[in-house]
């Protein structure tokens, strides 16, 4: 078997163009080979980043969502016991229609409205009927609903569904509504997520470029993107407002836009010494030449994390996560 | 016993046809002659329909990629301080470093050429490729001996300006773009009238290697095309001859009972096993298994070996087939042996039916990408060449369709272009690939 | 000696045995070959087989072996609390590193046998050393991992050495074998003949190794599956819903439902439309048009599916609104939006035209023309003779290509994602949204699910159930070809 | 030679069924049949005779048109069927085979069943409108090709998996099942043992009372045992044309002569 | 009948070829040969006759065990060749086939040129050295055969281009090239024309003075001319075997009887 000399790299689709813009500059400005970064979706990427030690498991797994304890203790089982976690930044999540249609200003209530299988009307808990946008909030037009939401795969939509409908539902005064009609909280929380499946809400199982397509097909689609990915298509996309807030990396970073995400990459420490240039390649990562507000990150869409520099120490010591 | 029934064969049905005139068509024959006719038609229709969408979608391809090949560049001349190439040698990310020389080159350049910009340098190098500092660096550390010296250099435009030249960006879609203002427009036009910037047709992206989401304008699609050749080399050398082998074992060899039942009704099923799970198969076999590296074409082309072996062998077998027992016989009967009599007579005869089992096969595993997906040949791979032949079966690589796919994924729509001028490259290789098969199927084709 | 000059005198001596095989044949016959058993070259493989079968073996068996057995005796030299802080594997990569270095640096002359041979890790600073000839280490090099580097190279010459004496004495035992052996009496087609079939029934069995390794593949994390969800629901749930805070609803049956429904449209779209395009070019069409239209229309074959997928969703989706929609020119509206079943399998069944004509073309050509002949001859127009007698005669080819055909169909994702949506349905009208299983195979496998939840183990579930449910479908036609087969000639 | 039906009936026919002028046959470069001119009786039976590859089944195909499907193939000149040109652009191949049936050198069964080789024909040229009638053209026309007795219980069964002999009869059960004017026969018996071909003869003997029976024989006996006319080919010739008795005993040119009264009486 | 040689030739053979004891075979269920007791003289032309179907081809294949590509086909009894049984495990069926070589009922070259087609079988069997020499087996083996100068400026032809007779004459030639120890032809005149027999029939006594052949023919007359010995075969038995002369002059069967005094004489 020869030895292994790049820095193998797997998983989220969304972190990806991140660590493919570092992995070239880091094979550009180091000896080092330039890191190997495979897409194939966070579970796919720590799954196999779980799979062990060794020189023929990945070093690095992306991920658009933070590991989950479940998989923590299966990286243990497999011998994976030190992981260090690094967070990157923030990945705003904006929703944008035709350039050319009606803007809109929403609130989670009014996507709740508009989505929910079941909405309270007059204290009642009856099957969501909105056809138009109008029928969902009267200052909007009477453009027919039609959502392109991230499909059930994604992690996107789990921030979808807690940072809107959730968020819309509380705000409605759905959900106490659901609790008063008879069931637990628990149940009421989940009917706050249930999408309506009468073709309105449309579910997307690919990436952005395909949300967009869809735009284009049907004028009338107002899709979920990652702000990235609307910043450059501002010709062809115009973003709406959340709870009256712009999607900006300025407005994320400090907490006033509401749906965002945090991305993370985690690092195998036990490969750290073995693979050549893995540490660097994570420091470099992290330096603020790269993730800081200024960087080629943040140019391309990223919302910089305000605490970088915690992030920078703890690669720095290669502080592990606690289990 | 025959005289009792001639008469009525000689008289009934004889007798309503045998008057009529062989020029004038009875009515009957009319009909049959129209669903004649008319399934002549549907075979023309069938094929104009098969051809129409062919049109179609190559129409789709070459409207949507034939801009791929042209890119746009600036060229500039710029002088290689050897003190500010070893300051920014020494720092972290060197090649923002180097931007501060291209900056000052751009800013002297246009100033040579009478153009009044107005903007910080920083801004101005929005219209340079962000990759232009890397492509500085990597000459200067490939000619250290031209320290000191002036160079000129024709270094890429960012994505906006190209699409600008391609017509894909006009100054209302700036309008919220961060990347680029209506302002660079007008100085574009001046450089364009001063002949600094000019559009080439883009050998870099189809010899070039991936780039990362921050470049579009320096992506090419050269490394992963080597990636798919390695993969097909490995399918072709592999499939084509095992899948005959096998067919040729299970045709003519094996003996017809439950056990070759199985076999078959295996291989039938085989074809439809989604490719994805193939992918499954291959990152359990071959790289979790036989210890294999991640992301390399030998682990693409084994997989797709797995996958098109059913596609040949149940062409192969039907070709087999097909051959007349009659030439077995003639074979056997002078003392051939029946590995002879295959070998020698029912193989080339097969050959056509072969051979269009292997194109469509090869056709299917040039453009498959799932498979791809998990045993790590897909994202951001295909950034070097290799360094020799073994290299490129063993170092990690994507592959066309997987490059194809990731591209059209990516945000700014200069990818998207590439996306789809990929897509011409890799039916470009597929028909050649094509080709050959087609000659050789000519060659052969034969009705006895 | 190196791996491919051990193989290349591997293959020298082969060459070699073959020579004095043919020549000792030819001998053996007094220069007539017609008193051999079988042609000369006959001769020649056997004994060029005698040489390669042994020597390849073996080489392969070694290969396999000596990387475990050098692994076991050098990790025996890795203290066990290096091990605890580390682990093994790492450790043995990080020695096997270091060792390819030091053979590079002697190599490449930077250093001596001696040196090497010499250092400890106070000595000499090995990263700096081995940097220098570019081999990259990630840390210093501690003096245990250089000990056992040092003694890793050792055990690897010498099972070198022992590697290349063994396989070429083999090679060479072969040859001696293989050529004594021939005369003129002994049956050298037979054996070569033997070892043609042995090759010919491995590579029939691969078809069986992968089918086993397919299972194996997928058994594991289906199992796993099952224990967390119930296999009730999943064959006999009538909903699709997978959602990240656990309680999914995991039911087959909508994305079984509309992976046979696109499959059927996409096959009655190929069906037809291959059939007769095959017909024409093998049977109407001048051999120019037959030889120009077919290779293009094998072109549709090669068409990336991502290209069908963005012309469903982009051109045949938005045209089929038009027609079949609300405000469609029939105003009929069935279509909601241009996402459907209808969608993905009109565009599905062009991608599979070639599959039906291309094969149908070849097999439909192979009918004997005395067929032909004999129905003309009877009076019967030539459509009838297709219809009638030539289409019998192939249709075992045919109904092949068409299971290739189905087979494509049903393993196909892009098309489905892009033409047929991404949300599950269970519905009767072809107009509607739906999604196939191997569409969700692959969205549940790259997605953002806890790798060890239903949700994405789901995945493994849904690839055996196609599996088993593909094997019965192909069963069923394996048993109507039987039936309907006839035989010409 | 113990008997020659030719001699007993009259010698003479009344009409002319068939009738060819200058017959021309290319293939490709190969000129096959060289202006041939020949008048074929009605309801006689006519022999073309001569060595291998002379041209007999070139130009017996030349009659029903079958060389169409020979893409290299070239026809020139005319052939009449009664009376009308049936190279005529009007004229429908289809037609004209149902007219002038064909039964081939090697047999060539359908890969079908027995009975659907029979009714293949009926059914494609509307012949019935019952079943019923259909069983009884099949029956019937196994019959006369003295198949009958050896098939009957095996009607179901694949018309490939008779004997050589058995499926030369079951071939031409299926021409005359169509009940053509004309029948050509190209070497019918060659697969034939002595009882099938009498049969067969028989068969040929009889239908002759309302068909135009042409056939290719290799064996002089048959032709002088069937016909009341001989043709006899040469290298692509028609060399000589008469009433079988005169060929046979009294041949004109000396080629027949040569070949009738080679080392076999 | 004009000519016997087998009441020339001494009667009795010298000494046994190939016997065969006790064969049956089956098609499945199908009882086609039943125990079959014969035994074939060396360097003699024995004649298999009888009826269509009636197991001569069947039996035929049995003797270089062509049947064994026959799945369905099962071979019970003993046959030996040269006193060794041919079904052993240890008989090599390429080896046998070799030495027994075989000519079909149906007509069936190689999809190849006319050269290739003969010089394949001594090409496989090593039966030259240079390339001289198969030009030499080419075209003595065309000339035997008879076809010779109708080919010999087209040997790069296709052989299926070529007219039923001269394909059959084709496989003949092919035949003869490896020149086997014995041959078997199953109907090798059916579709030859009387010269093209002759010179076949010629052959084949040419070739009695060093190889044994068996052949299967349809034609009494020809049993006659060519065969020292006959056999009669009926409904898969062998009814009757003896001195051609014999069989045809004084038949024991009754069934034999019938069927050689059907018609024809
Ligand atoms: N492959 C086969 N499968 C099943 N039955 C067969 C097969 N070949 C021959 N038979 C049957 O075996 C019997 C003997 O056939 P065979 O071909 O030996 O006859 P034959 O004497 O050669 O007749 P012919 O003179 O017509 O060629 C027939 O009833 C035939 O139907
Ligand atoms: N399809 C063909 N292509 C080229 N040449 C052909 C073709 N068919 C026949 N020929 C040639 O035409 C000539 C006449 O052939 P034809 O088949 O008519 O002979 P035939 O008299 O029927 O002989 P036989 O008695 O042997 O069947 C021969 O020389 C033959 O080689
Ligand atoms: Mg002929
Ligand atoms: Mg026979
Ligand atoms: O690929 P994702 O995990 O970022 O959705």
């Amino acid at each position: 078997a020869q030895a292994r000399d790049q820095i193998q790299v797997a998983g989220s689709s969304t972190v990806l163009p991140y660590a493919s813009i570092v992995a070239e500059a880091f094979g550009e400005n180091t000896d080092f080979p330039t890191p190997v970064v495979e897409s194939g979706g966070s579970s796919a990427g720590l799954k196999k980043f779980c799979e062990g030690v060794g020189e023929n498991t990945i070093d690095i797994a992306n991920a658009s969502r933070k590991i989950k304890d479940s998989e923590v203790s299966a990286c243990a089982e497999a011998g994976v016991k030190e992981i260090i976690e690094v967070r990157i930044g923030y990945d705003g999540i904006v929703f944008a229609s035709d350039i050319k249609g009606n803007g809109f200003k929403f609130t989670p209530a009014d996507w709740f409205k508009a989505l929910a299988a079941e909405v309270v009307v007059d204290g009642k808990v009856v099957p969501n009927t909105a056809k138009t946008w109008a029928d969902v909030n009267p200052d909007f037009p009477a453009q027919p609903i039609l959502a392109f939401i991230p499909g059930t795969k994604h992690g996107t939509r789990e921030v979808f569904e807690e940072k809107v409908l959730a968020a819309g539902c509380e705000e409605t005064g759905a959900k106490e509504a659901f609790v008063a009609s008879g069931i637990d909280a628990k149940e009421a929380g989940k009917k706050c997520m249930a999408v309506r499946t009468d073709g309105l809400a449309v579910d997307i199982d690919g990436d952005y470029t395909e949300t967009l397509a869809r735009i284009e097909a049907n004028k009338d689609g107002i899709g979920v993107f990652g702000l990235s990915f609307y910043e450059n298509n501002t010709d062809k996309l115009q973003v709406a407002t959340m709870s009256g807030v712009v999607p900006s990396t300025a407005s994320i970073a400090s907490g006033e836009y509401p749906v965002s995400r945090p991305l993370f990459f985690y690092v195998k420490k036990a490969h750290i010494g073995v693979i050549p240039g893995l540490k660097e390649f994570a420091e470099f990562f992290v330096s603020n030449e790269l993730a800081g507000p200024e960087g080629p990150l943040a140019q391309y869409g990223l919302v910089s994390d305000p605490e970088l520099a915690a992030t920078q120490a703890a690669v720095a010591a290669e502080t592990v996560m606690a289990h | 016993m025959t005289d009792a029934i001639l008469p009525n064969v000689a008289s009934a049905p004889a007798s309503a046809t045998k008057s009529r005139s062989l020029l004038e068509v009875d009515s009957h024959t009319r009909r049959r002659n129209a669903a004649e006719t008319r399934f002549r038609f549907y075979g023309i229709g069938a094929v104009l329909i098969g051809l129409f969408f062919l049109v179609a979608l190559l129409w789709a391809i070459l409207s949507n990629g034939l801009t791929a090949f042209m890119q746009t560049s600036i060229s500039i001349d710029l002088h290689l301080d050897k003190a500010a190439i070893e300051s920014a040698e020494k720092s972290v990310v060197k090649t923002s470093k180097y931007n501060e020389m291209i900056g000052a080159a751009l800013e002297e350049k246009l100033t040579a050429a009478h153009i009044e910009t107005g903007m910080p340098v920083k801004d101005l190098m929005k219209i340079l490729s962000s990759g232009a500092a890397s492509t500085v660096r990597a000459f200067v550390l490939d000619n250290p001996d031209k320290y000191g010296s002036t160079v000129p250099f024709d270094l890429l435009a960012s994505s906006r300006v190209d699409g600008y030249l391609k017509d894909r960006v006009t100054r209302e879609a700036l309008a919220n773009d961060k990347n680029l203002d209506a302002a660079h427009l007008d100085i574009v036009d001046a450089m364009i009238k001063a002949g600094v910037i000019a559009k080439t047709f883009n050998w870099s992206f189809v010899f070039g290697s991936d780039a990362s989401d921050s470049r579009p304008e320096q992506a090419g699609i050269g490394v992963s095309m080597l990636g798919s050749l390695y993969m097909m080399l490995v399918v072709l050398v592999l499939s084509l001859p095992i899948g005959v082998a096998a067919s040729i074992y299970l045709e003519e060899f094996a003996p017809k009972n439950r056990w070759t039942d199985v076999i078959e009704v295996n291989i039938a099923n085989l074809a439809a096993v989604p490719s994805i799970v193939f992918g499954i198969l291959g990152l359990a076999a071959f790289i979790q298994f036989a210890h294999l590296p991640q992301s390399a074409p030998i682990v693409g082309g084994l997989v797709l070996t797995l996958m098109t072996l059913p596609t040949i062998i149940i062409s192969t077998r039907a070709a087999l087939k097909a051959v007349p027992p009659s030439i077995r016989s003639a074979a056997l009967g002078i003392g051939a042996s029946k590995m002879q009599s295959v070998f020698h007579h029912v193989l080339p005869l097969a050959m056509p039916g072969i051979l269009t089992g292997t194109i469509i096969g090869l056709a299917q595993a040039l453009g498959e990408t799932a498979p791809l997906l998990l045993i790590g040949m897909v994202g951001f791979i295909a950034s070097n060449y290799p360094a020799g032949v073994a290299d490129g079966f063993f170092s990690p690589n994507s592959a066309m369709p997987a490059q194809i796919y990731e591209w059209a994924k990516r945000a700014d729509p200069a990818f998207y272009e590439r996306a789809w001028g990929g897509i011409i490259i890799l039916l470009v290789v597929l028909m050649s690939m094509n080709i050959l098969a087609i000659l050789l199927r000519r060659k052969f084709e034969r009705r006895w | 000696m190196p791996l491919s000059l051990l193989f290349a005198s591997c293959l020298l001596i082969a060459a070699l045995a073959f020579l004095m095989g043919r020549g000792k044949a030819f001998k053996s016959a007094g220069g007539d070959i017609r008193k051999l058993h079988s042609l000369p070259g006959y001769y020649g493989w056997n004994s060029a087989l005698m040489v390669l079968l042994p020597s390849m073996a073996a080489l392969v068996i070694w290969l396999a072996v000596q990387p475990l057995v050098i692994n076991s005796s050098v990790s025996q030299m890795i203290s066990t609390q290096s091990v605890e802080a580390s682990s093994l594997d790492l450790i043995m990569s990080d020695v096997r590193r270091v060792a390819e270095g030091l053979n590079k640096a002697v190599e490449a002359g930077a250093m001596t046998e001696a040196e090497v041979s010499g250092a400890t890790a106070e000595s000499m600073n090995v990263r700096e050393r081995l940097g220098a000839v570019g081999v990259a280490l990630g840390s210093d090099v501690s003096n245990e991992t250089l000990q056992a580097a040092q003694s890793y190279r050792d055990l690897s010459a010498t099972s070198g050495l022992l590697r290349t004496i063994a396989v070429l004495a083999l090679a060479l035992g072969g040859l001696v074998f293989g050529v004594v052996r021939t005369n003129k009496d002994f049956r050298a087609r037979n054996t070569v003949e033997r070892v043609i079939l042995g090759l010919l029934i491995a590579a029939a069995s691969i078809a069986i190794l992968t089918t086993v390794g397919i299972v194996f593949s997928l058994i594991f994390n289906t199992v796993e599956f099952f224990k967390l969800y119930p296999a009730a629901d999943f064959f006999f749930g009538l909903t699709w819903s997978p959602s990240f805070g656990g309680g999914s609803d995991l039911g087959i049956l909508p994305l079984i439902w509309a992976t046979l429904y696109i499959s059927l449209i996409a096959l009655a779209v190929s069906v037809p439309v291959g059939l007769f395009a095959a017909i024409y070019l093998s049977e109407y069409a001048a051999p120019l048009v037959r030889s120009v239209a077919k290779p293009l229309l094998e072109v549709l074959a090669g068409i990336p599916t991502i290209v069908y997928g963005l012309f469903a969703l982009l051109t045949v989706g938005p045209l089929l609104v038009d027609i079949f929609g609300s405000n469609g020119v029939l105003h009929l509206g069935w279509m909601q939006g241009g996402t459907a079943v209808m969608t993905a399998g009109l565009v599905m069944g062009i991608m599979l035209i070639p599959f039906v004509s291309s094969l149908s073309d070849d097999i439909i050509n192979a009918v004997p023309q005395a067929m032909r002949d004999g129905s003309l001859g009877l009076g019967a127009t030539h459509s009838e003779t297709v219809k009638q007698v030539i289409l019998p005669a192939a249709l075992p080819g045919i109904v092949g290509a068409i299971l290739l055909a189905a087979s494509r169909a049903i393993g196909e994702t892009m098309i489905v994602v892009l033409g047929a949506g991404a949300a599950a349905r269970l519905s009767m009208n072809p107009f509607d949204a739906m999604t196939t299983v191997t569409a969700k195979i692959v969205s549940q496998l790259t997605g953002d699910a806890d790798f060890a939840s239903p949700e994405a183990l789901v995945a493994f579930a849904l690839g055996m159930t196609l599996f088993v449910m593909t094997l019965g479908l192909n069963v069923i036609a394996l048993y109507i070809v039987r039936k309907y087969r006839e035989q010409y000639e | 030679m113990t008997q020659m039906p030719g001699t007993i009936k009259a010698a003479k026919m009344t009409d002319t069924k068939i009738s060819a002028r200058n017959v021309q046959v290319y293939y490709g470069d190969t000129h096959a049949i060289k202006d041939v001119n020949i008048e074929i009786g009605s309801r006689a039976v006519t022999a073309f005779i001569g060595p291998s590859g002379c041209g007999k089944s070139t130009f017996l195909r030349c009659l029903n048109r079958m060389n169409d499907t020979i893409d290299i193939c070239r026809v020139e000149g005319n052939i009449d069927l009664d009376g009308e040109d049936i190279y005529d652009s009007r004229v429908d191949p289809v037609q004209l085979r149902a007219k002038v049936g064909m039964v081939f050198q090697k047999p060539n069964p359908f890969p079908k069943s027995i009975y659907d080789n029979i009714a293949y024909g009926p059914r494609i040229h509307g012949l019935v409108r019952k079943k019923a009638e259909l069983d009884e053209i099949v029956a019937s026309s196994l019959q006369k090709a003295g198949l009958w007795n050896e098939v009957k219980d095996r009607l179901d069964g694949p018309g490939t998996g008779l004997s050589g002999g058995q499926q030369q009869r079951l071939c031409i059960a299926r021409a005359i099942a169509v009940s053509p004017e004309v029948i050509l026969m190209d070497e019918p018996c060659s697969a034939l043992d002595p009882i099938a071909t009498a049969k067969v003869e028989e068969l040929i003997d009889e239908l002759r009372e309302n068909f135009t029976i042409v056939i290719v024989t290799h064996s002089m006996q048959q032709a002088a045992r069937v016909s009341q006319r001989t043709a006899f080919f040469h290298m692509g010739n028609l060399v000589e044309i008469g009433d079988t008795q005169d060929i046979f005993t009294n041949p004109v040119d000396k080629r027949t002569q040569d070949y009738i009264t080679g080392r076999f009486g």
